[in-house]
């Protein structure tokens, strides 16, 4: 018999929390297999960190020890240097998903707002241990420190704080500690410590120091004493906005008109350009923002697509620059040669901007050790964060891939001891997957990738060269000096005839064969 | 000056030039005659491929080719010594001996392209310097008489694969014959049909078994009957680009040995082999032509020794019915029909023209 | 100079809403791709009519209208013949994200609280269009009928009524009216309307009637008229549970004691079970429930491992069953010949219970349309839901793939028009992705997969061998009447003797022919 | 009865019982001998593969057989107008006259089959039924006259490049020689440079150049010289698998052949080729062996007719030093080598053990 609704609705409905919702699918959370899960774990740690001490002005130095107390089961320390966590902050921070900086057309490092606190999620979930925070402010001049320890309250999405004390600190700053199960260390591609390698390759204004479980000690030093400028929040360009985007800046925007909301939300957005908009559109555009309708923005962002603007504003993009990565490249690798390169910006899918960067070093650590042999190795970087996963479809490994590098006097790319370093900036970098692991292969982004490692391949090529002619030269002399003899022997006995002198013929091959290589002209 | 003191001749000059440069103060060089496709040229009067102008240099000077001419000299030494004893040897003898040379070669590769360095710049075949190949020729059968040194054979009494023709067979003189044509056929079958159904009396004619592309030993023989004792030849090939081929070579000629064909190839030789119309005439039973069958075919369109319109008719009309026939297939007919009515009705109509 | 961070915090924290966070990151809800995105919709609104129908008893009946009124622009009527919602549930239903049906341990169609509300969030995200809703339900025998506009207010997780009436309605149900811009409507394998074709193979006693943007009609009738049993909740098994289950289970139980909790919230827990535990552990499980430590919890489930339980309960599992499988095929594929079976229950990781079922349809429209050939095709679902994506990583996929088809008469399984049916059925299909497209090979599950198909391939393989026999036995007679003559002349020939009279001969050897080909032993 | 009158009796018989089995209202069926690797058996004292006892049949009632029993017929017939007309016929025109049957054959391998069924069901070789080979047979050089019908031929007196076996070895008659052993060798180029070097005079030799794989004939020929006139016969082959297996061949058969080994294989035959030893002792030339050469050396270890301790010990040398050597390796002393030195060195050890 057909049961009736209310009933059935009033039996089995219900609302969940964030944290309840990814209780059930932490995998939405980057959280599936062990390695990688670890891995996301440092991730959104230690770019959190970075993140904290660049906006607040400070080189960032973090210090994490990893220790192992049984089969899958760590225990994770992470303490940095940033500003700290303000007290009534910290449960936000740590126990509320979706909580955290607010959204800002900027480039950023990682996700937002469910960082942290996912990982206290994981934590729980797989140990019900609370996580542990000392943090250092300063307030006024004065240096404050807390001791925290929190439980998520899952059904509230907030923090329960089952500890507190205030501590001594030596300086501003958070320490985190955290328990975890069914994760696991791995020295692979796509394990945690491969992602702090890399991480400090694309932040050499950073130090970590690293204990990790087996008790060895790797300290990363700074190589460079510069903080990056903190990345300006860009208004969005009018080509790159749709008209959600438009209804709902109308509808939080504090102007009065929907002129000036656009002339101050968006970027080169002129008084001419709103008048041209006006004429083109025919909508009257001195009304209010939240009279604004939905097909009317539509036929705005139409509009967009028809006028002319100048390229967005590149102001708000911070490359790490050639120096900087190749200062990374130098303290990381120990090369034998390294080239890098910083592009300038440009645009794709018709208004955002980006940069692309790329550095190439070759010998020494450079490479991936395969047995004993090195091979190539592709770094990917985005906004300077290591992608460690998802290689194949990434348009930073189809752009390196495609290139015909034989033509830069590298016969198998594979087994060549060579590092290729690329950094996609942007405001807006377009990933291929939910993970953020791979960059979609936009054309104008694919081009940029395969210009900037031509150049760094061109450098190579011009190094190994001369490299290898100097070996060829010492080659020829010892060609010369084996056969001339030989041949002028036979020549007699062939002809019947005596052997002449040839010291003078040896002596003219020998010097012409030097000025070849060299490539002067034969004077002859 | 027979061939043997012309050969011997030639190698010593080759010496002597080296010489003459290293005393001029010069850097010695070799000039070779380049094999390269773009110089190899079709002859029109000669009607076989010819090697252009163009050669290489091997200059002492030179890293990469200093090797090369050490290897050309002992090779040259190591002929003038055949010669001299008149002696001969394989291509890969030569490869071995090299072993106690002071520049030996890597492979079997690099000493067979010495050796044809050291042909194409003297002017002179392998054969002249010594060096045989491996392969045997042809099967001779018919009434031709010859001498080796101080034998005498019969080709009509050698037994009934006939007689054999060797490596060195510039060095056999023809003392009689009774025959008025050469007919070769491409499979030692057919040969053998032939001399089982008693052509070489029906035909008054030498039957030559060529057991598929036809040695340079065979070719030269070809070449001999056809000039010396005014022979017509014909080539009673299959009917498929590869019999059409195997014919063409020997009238001629290859671009594989532009600079020997004018001793090997015979231009007035005639194909009497199966064609695209036999096929149809004679309703014979066929294989459809393969993709490589049909690729071929095209290649020889464009080929200049496929110029005549006989050709192009007949690669045509095989193309158009894409089909192709062997000798053999006559046998649908009872084993005897090939010579008591195919060849008699070829030859006639060839012969006749 | 390094800032405060109590000023940073102070700029720049917030907290977002649910739908804040998923219109920022829409491909989280399956929402990539314009052909995907329009399959997700499909899959979400059917999924939830069959489901909502089902509870309440009755047969489900649902109309699709899909107009097509720009370039990648569509306007989607979904009216299904349900119960109804509540007037007091509709905006939830529709505007709030993670609201839903409870989170139980059942055989479920879909994801849980993103459904509706994800369809409703990409059509005004691309559209700005209101959701318009017509709701039928039943209240104490008196039918009601409500119709409503909403919008998602995205800030605040919820919905916003922009006009409301009531209206007549002729029966129980929903329809609802959505816009959607960069979505694509597609014939492909991984377009809408194949998702129907095989959701109604899977459900024969739905029916859905769907008019296509071309203006054809769709009509997929109902081949049955049971509605299924409605899964029943079953208690999780203890070798299924983890410490955090546990200790969820305890925060949020009624019961007063740690052991009457755990023999109701778990299956198999007789109170000789607790006892058991309880000596193994040496934990006082007469203990309040909220005092149970994580520790505690832990050793629990460690002892659980180490315990013999029986099988967990299977009567929560609702196969199609072998009938129904074929009634669909029949419907929908019109087949020359079909096979189908549904296994009996089975468990993986130890605890977890699932069925696996199987079809097969050879001949008329079975298979997959490649130009003028039809090929094989291979039709996954789980828990009655077509699997459109991520084919080849699929266990249903690895499974038939890795059978040896020659074995079954098929030499070449791409080739022959054949579809291949296989339904997993459970409380816990193991995905592999966030998308839940593909199932895991759980060794368990893979073995099943391939035990299910070679029972129907061995079917199939009968029905071949018999069609091919009646085929043989005209042909064996006319070589007999072609060959004997011709042998008896030529044998004559070789003898050189008069041919014998071999009529006698050319009967026997035609009449032993056939009863070879009937398999019946020979008597010379 | 001659061998001829042999195999017109054995065809006939073979159409008798048929009929015979009609007559008896029996359903007729050919007991074909199986050629399968499960019936091929080395036989201790023939020292050669010879045929089991297990056989195939082929019955008229069986639809997969009936075919193939009239293709068998039709082939019997077309052999017994061969064998009676004294002519012979290729495979290949075999498979061409079948187009005017009313069981034409699909294809030569289906054609090839039937021709070895009838031979092995009657116990003939094909060679006695009128099939022949196309492959021609090895070539002779030395004092050995024969005669081919009423013509006489010595293999002294036949070009250098010696007389020639045909296909029919059979028909020819030894008439006189002056040799005391055989010496067959696998290339080409070893047979000229033995003629050159005047080796059948050195040694008192036939030599024989095998052309790589001895053809049927050839091995026909190597028997009968070796049992009619009592010449001990050694076979002089590269340093490899297949140098090994060529040689073992001519002396014990192929297993493939098993049903006419024993009119082809010289037990007696002696290997006196390239060894490991000789490899070590003249430190040759080598080549390493490949993984393909590997494999086959271990397989000949598992075949029978390697059981000899020499051939265990050589092969095992072999696969340790890991290298092979041509004959040919031995011109890096000179190309007279090979018969001033290597071959007087081997003889003397072989003839004195």
């Amino acid at each position: 018999m057909a049961r009736q609704a209310l009933d059935l609705f009033d039996e089995g409905f219900q609302e969940l929390t964030p944290s309840e919702f990814f209780r059930k699918n932490k995998q939405m959370l980057g959280f599936s297999g062990k390695i990688r899960s670890l891995t996301i774990v440092f991730h959104e740690l230690i770019t959190n960190s970075f993140d904290a001490a660049e906006e607040a002005g400070i080189l960032p130095e973090i210090k994490i020890d990893l220790k192992r107390v049984g089969k899958d089961h760590y225990i994770l320390r992470h303490q940095d240097n940033g500003p700290g966590i303000p007290e009534k902050y910290i449960p936000k921070v740590f126990c509320t998903m979706f909580a955290g900086s607010k959204f800002r057309n900027i480039q950023s490092r990682g996700q937002q707002g469910l960082g942290c606190s996912g990982c206290v999620l994981l934590s729980q979930m797989t140990t019900g241990k609370p996580v542990k925070v000392i943090s250092g402010t300063r307030e006024n001049g004065e240096l404050r420190g807390v001791k925290m320890s929190l439980k998520m309250d899952v059904k509230k999405n907030q923090g329960l704080i089952l500890e507190r004390e205030d501590v001594e600190v030596e300086g501003t700053g958070v320490c985190i500690e955290l328990h975890f199960k069914d994760v696991s260390y791995s020295l692979s591609e796509q394990g945690a410590y491969e992602y702090i390698r890399r991480t400090m390759i694309a932040n050499p204004h950073a130090k970590i120091v690293f204990n990790d479980p087996a008790g060895n000690r790797y300290v990363f030093n700074r190589a460079s004493d510069i903080v990056p400028p903190l990345p300006k929040e860009v208004l969005p360009h009018p080509w790159g906005v749709t008209a959600d985007d438009l209804i709902f800046m109308a509808k939080h925007t504090e102007k009065r008109r929907f002129r000036s909301m656009l002339t101050s939300n968006l970027s080169r957005m002129s008084a001419k350009k709103v008048k041209e908009l006006e004429e083109l559109t025919g909508i009257d555009l001195n009304k209010r923002p939240k009279d604004m309708k939905w097909e009317e923005a539509e036929r705005i962002v139409e509009a967009f697509k028809k006028m002319n603007f100048m390229a967005p504003p590149t102001s708000g993009l911070i490359p790490i620059g050639e120096d900087q990565i190749e200062k990374g490249m130098r303290e990381i690798l120990d090369p034998e040669f390294t080239a890098t390169v910083t592009r300038k910006p440009k645009t794709y899918r018709g208004g955002i901007a980006f940069i692309v960067e790329a550095g190439i070093a070759y010998g020494g650590n450079s490479g991936r050790l395969v047995g004993d042999q090195r091979k190539a190795e592709i770094m990917r970087f985005a906004n300077r964060v290591p992608l460690t996963f998802d290689a194949g479809s990434c348009a930073i490994t189809e752009g390196i891939k495609s290139l015909d590098w034989k033509r830069y006097g590298i016969r198998d790319l594979e087994s060549t001891p060579l590092t290729i370093f690329v950094n996609v900036v942007s405001t807006n970098v377009p990933y291929l997957s939910t993970g953020k692991q791979s960059i979609a292969p936009e054309p104008e982004i694919l081009h940029e990738i395969r210009q900037a490692t031509m150049i760094v391949a061109r450098k190579l090529q011009k190094y190994l060269r001369k490299k290898k002619a100097a070996k060829e030269e010492a080659q020829r002399a010892r060609v010369f000096e084996t056969y001339v003899p030989v041949i002028i022997k036979q020549a007699a006995l062939l002809a019947e005839r005596e052997a002449p002198d040839y010291r003078e013929l040896l002596d003219k091959v020998t010097r012409r064969a030097k000025l070849e290589i060299l490539g002067e002209s034969l004077n002859e | 000056m027979n061939r043997r003191e012309i050969a011997i001749n030639k190698l010593k000059s080759l010496g002597d030039m080296i010489l003459e440069d290293v005393q001029a103060g010069k850097i010695p060089k070799i000039k070779v005659p380049s094999r390269g496709t773009s110089n190899i040229i079709y002859d029109e009067n000669r009607r076989h491929y010819v090697l252009g102008d163009r050669y290489g240099t091997r200059s002492l000077g030179n890293v990469k080719q200093i090797k090369k001419i050490g290897q050309m000299l002992y090779t040259a030494n190591f002929c003038k010594d055949l010669v001299a004893r008149q002696k001969t040897a394989t291509l890969r003898e030569l490869y071995y001996i090299s072993e106690g040379w002071e520049v030996d070669f890597a492979d079997q590769q690099e000493s067979n392209i010495v050796g044809e360095d050291l042909e194409v710049t003297l002017g002179m075949t392998r054969e002249d310097l010594g060096l045989m190949p491996e392969e045997d020729g042809a099967s001779v059968y018919g009434e031709l008489t010859v001498r080796e040194g101080d034998i005498e054979i019969n080709a009509l009494r050698s037994g009934k694969s006939g007689y054999n023709i060797s490596p060195t067979i510039d060095e056999v003189e023809f003392v009689d014959h009774d025959v008025e044509r050469v007919i070769a056929v491409e499979t030692m079958g057919m040969f053998h049909r032939l001399v089982q159904e008693k052509a070489y009396k029906k035909f008054d004619a030498l039957i030559v078994g060529l057991k598929g592309q036809a040695a340079r030993a065979t070719r030269r023989f070809i070449k001999r009957v056809n000039e010396e004792l005014n022979l017509p030849v014909y080539i009673c090939n299959d009917g498929d680009p590869w019999g059409f081929h195997i014919a063409m070579v020997i009238i001629s000629g290859s671009a594989k040995l532009a600079h020997v064909n004018h001793q090997l190839a015979t231009p007035d030789a005639r194909f009497l082999g199966v064609t695209a119309s036999d096929i149809i005439n004679y309703d014979l039973p066929t294989d459809p032509l393969k993709d490589i069958d049909v690729l071929r075919l095209k290649e020889l369109l464009k080929d200049p020794r496929y110029r005549d319109d006989f050709w192009k008719v007949e690669i045509k009309k095989m193309l158009k019915i894409g089909k192709k026939a062997e000798q053999q297939s006559f046998s649908k007919y009872g084993l005897e029909y090939v010579v008591d009515t195919y060849l008699p009705e070829k030859l006639e109509a060839v012969e006749n023209q």
